[in-house]
């Protein structure tokens, strides 16, 4: 196509008058991605943190000091959903006491007897970590002869599953708004070059252009906008990675994936914002 | 080659700008178009390249109807007309070079071929020294050359110039209507609307009157 | 009330618009400024609203030396002058009504007084049915009618009408130059700058003749 | 003025056929305005927590068994900066310890004899509370006989004396580029009303339209646009007010002062955004 030079410098020509609301427009879309990117990323490190929490839920069953341990923990490995049972003595749980009021030491030395219960540890399979089979094994263990007391996490699982569906809720939310947000402003800006460029429009029509001709500069200065505003929110997250991730390592920085996904997403939702732009203006 | 069959065009629900017009033009004619101030003069040379469509009949050109014309075509039919618009229709933030060249890229002539027969058609008009000069640089008549320059370079098969010599002096005026000449004996059709009745006697050529949308004569006067 | 002292304008540091001016114009005179397109005639308009300043040379308008005239003023001077602008200068998105309507407000007139005047005028040049017409929705000789109501609806003490016929039939122009002899009687000074050399000469009034940014001649021819 | 009217009415105009960049302005604007609105809050509550943490800074001096306790008070209450002197005895320690331990109550219960000895908590005058002051006291008290041992909470002073400066830092830089921000985009929609509406403007002045008709349609739209900016930061602010501050009532939350200040804020930097514009591009 011999005119695509000419849309080409017709773009660079739009995009330089414009170039203060272009730069407006842009940072406004840079922020909406980069807020976006910073979401994601909460969401993976919370979704990672759930995952570690739920891995680690355990439910204790304390002994009477006289039972028969060793029975006991064969009838409950028997039982359905759970993983593994880890026998607890009274004195290992009073190092463990130890080993976590470390800054207490000397109260716990003066000690006179070991008040503490023995103890199973029983871990569940990964399909028993919900609320019901939880109550489920926590009764079972319950009827068993020498179990003084059962307690399991069941609190933590019903906050866990809270926040999960929590967190997935504001993440489509904020999905939309940012989708939206920049389809709008892309929208906005193309709308404003053309309602500027109008005349020219007319001209170029009335002297013989073709409508690809016309439109194709508008669709190129969404994308280009689309475009440097995912790069700028790139360079952002770059620079919060670099401040963060790389020297804290506590989160999780899918640092690549957020780069790439910010710059086609703002090249998609640039495109869609321009072609709303002009299918509303042109008839 | 254009032809109106009952042609009405109204503004608006109740504005006849053209009531009733029967005219065929054949290629490689010059024809005139009179009439006075509201007379309907730009509405039918509108109709022709298809700004506007009738309200009422039919407009054929290049034997099709440009009322069925699939909207892909027009570029293509205005291709072929060049327009001097009696608004000049010009950029006004290129310059006179600029809004020629923009013109021809447009239709994707590529820029390299294009310089000569920019140069060529300005020094022609005679606004050769204001091909740098923006259009609020120009006078009105400079401004309307360049209009007749942009209709010119692409060598149309029908031109079509509205009131073209409203902004020049007589003389720069018989100079113009000699350029029409000339290029109508190259073949190319030119109809040219304007209120100087006395130019378009002068010069012998089919004269199309209007007045109030209605077409009041039509055949050499 | 209008005196050229040697005034030249400069373009762009080397095209000269107007050479080496004197003219001195009395409240109340008729004065045609004719010659071919590019002659300076605009340009001489334009001098005397003080919409461009002499490269050389003093101009005095009611008195005033435009060149050190304090920017303040300027807006005083305008609303004395009434001006027919060649490309009419119309606002786009307004219509006719409101085109006249925005250029009394905008000098302070308050809404309740012009809406009279206002019609008044459109219907003495003709365009009274058309009030609510937008600029493109009419025709080339409407808007010049459009343009002169504004100039005349603020009763000017003088009137720069430049081309002001361009767009209009040759009954249309006589009209019109009767409307400007009318407002002469009554004291305006009329300036109007036009390349129809016989249309000034068919009215015995003083002709100020340009070409090429100089003065060939002066007084009635 | 018989053109106030006009004026108005040409704003209004003004403001409709803008009213897309004109709304894409104004939420830019109030998310600036809503950020800096934060960091004030942020910065409020650092200091009232600095403020509180400052005044409950002490001095403990921890005293041997069979140290004078009522001569050894009357000294350090003579000393200069020293506001007033607490005594805790053993018995009173290991009270404090058990309240601070709850949870580990019956560890505390079995404890045979108390380890814990007596101590001074030693409050210091306003002026006092500084790095050298308190060097200075400590040392002072450090080689009264009796004395076991001093401690004061220096690491926390110098902390609290780095953290004031890093949060007054950040916010005066935080308010210059907000003030910028806020500027320059209202810069901007001013302007690029004036580009569309540039054949307007010299219509206008060569039908004799004085300077100031010109210039105040432009002028109230920044200054409508500022206030508008305002507004919606001042709610968004009232809405994070019923939120948080109202639910938890644990941070401050001068919360009519923002809301002023935003108003005020928004009107007196758009004003200087359009005056910027019109002055730039209007010779
Ligand atoms: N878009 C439109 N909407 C409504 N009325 C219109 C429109 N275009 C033209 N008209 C009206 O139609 C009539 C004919 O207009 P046209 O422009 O064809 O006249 P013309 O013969 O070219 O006149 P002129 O010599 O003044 O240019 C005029 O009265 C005009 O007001
Ligand atoms: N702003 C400008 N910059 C540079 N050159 C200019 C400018 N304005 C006018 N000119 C040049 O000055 C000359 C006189 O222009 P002017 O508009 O006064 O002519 P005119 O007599 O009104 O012509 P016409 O009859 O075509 O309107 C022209 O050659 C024009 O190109
Ligand atoms: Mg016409
Ligand atoms: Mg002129």
């Amino acid at each position: 196509m011999a005119a695509f030079n000419f849309i080409l410098s017709e773009s660079a020509r739009n995009l330089i008058r414009n170039r203060g609301s272009f730069l407006l427009s842009t940072i406004v879309q840079a922020i909406c991605l980069l807020l976006f990117s910073l979401f994601v990323l909460i969401t993976i490190n919370i979704f990672r943190f759930i995952g570690g929490a739920q891995r680690r839920i355990e439910v204790y069953a304390f002994l009477y000091d006289k039972a028969d341990s060793t029975s006991l923990m064969e009838n409950i490995r028997l039982l359905r959903g759970v993983a593994d049972v880890r026998y607890v003595s009274k004195e290992e749980a009073l190092a463990e006491l130890k080993e976590e009021l470390k800054e207490t030491t000397s109260l716990v030395e003066v000690l006179g007897k070991n008040p503490l219960p023995a103890s199973f540890r029983i871990q569940l399979e990964p399909g028993s970590r919900t609320l019901e089979e939880l109550e489920r094994i926590e009764e079972k263990i319950s009827i068993l002869p020498g179990i003084r007391e059962v307690w399991s996490g069941k609190e933590i699982i019903r906050r866990l599953a809270k926040a999960v569906r929590l967190v997935i809720g504001i993440d489509i939310a904020l999905l939309v708004i940012v989708a939206i947000s920049i389809v709008f402003i892309s929208f906005q800006t193309v709308e404003s070059t053309i309602l500027l460029r109008s005349r020219e429009i007319e001209i170029m029509r009335l002297v013989g252009a073709s409508e690809s001709t016309v439109r194709s500069p508008f669709l190129l200065e969404g994308l280009v906008q689309g475009f440097a505003g995912g790069i700028i929110a790139s360079l952002l997250v770059t620079a919060f990675y670099q401040i963060t991730a790389v020297q804290t390592q506590i989160i999780v920085f899918p640092y690549l994936t957020l780069f790439v996904t910010n710059i086609v997403f703002g090249c998609i939702l640039g495109l869609i914002g321009s072609n709303i732009a002009l299918t509303r203006i042109l008839k | 080659m254009i032809e109106f069959s009952d042609v009405s065009k109204i503004y608006g629900n109740f504005w006849a700008a053209l009531s009733d017009i029967n005219i065929k033009i054949d290629q490689g004619e010059f024809v005139f178009v009179t009439g006075p101030t509201g007379a309907g003069k730009t509405t039918l040379l509108r109709l022709i390249y298809r700004d506007e469509l009738p309200t009422k009949g039919i407009v054929k050109v290049f034997g099709h109807n440009l009322t069925t014309l699939r909207k892909k075509i027009i570029p293509e039919l205005r291709r072929q007309i060049g327009i001097v618009f009696q608004d000049f229709k010009l950029l006004y933030e290129r310059t006179a070079y600029e809004n020629l060249e923009f013109s021809l890229r447009v239709i994707g002539i590529p820029k390299s071929v294009i310089k000569k027969k920019i140069s060529d058609t300005m020094e022609r008009l005679g606004i050769g020294h204001k091909s740098d000069s923006y259009p609020f640089e120009l006078s009105g008549g400079e401004q309307q050359k360049v209009s007749l320059a942009r209709a010119l370079i692409k060598d149309p098969l029908i031109l079509l110039a509205d009131e073209p010599t409203g902004n020049i002096d007589p003389d720069g005026a018989a100079e113009i209507l000699n350029i029409f000449r000339e290029i109508n004996y190259t073949g190319t059709t030119v109809i040219m609307a304007t209120h100087n009745t006395k130019l378009a006697k002068s010069s012998r050529k089919r004269c199309i009157a209007l007045d109030k949308g209605n077409l009041i004569s039509d055949g050499s006067i």
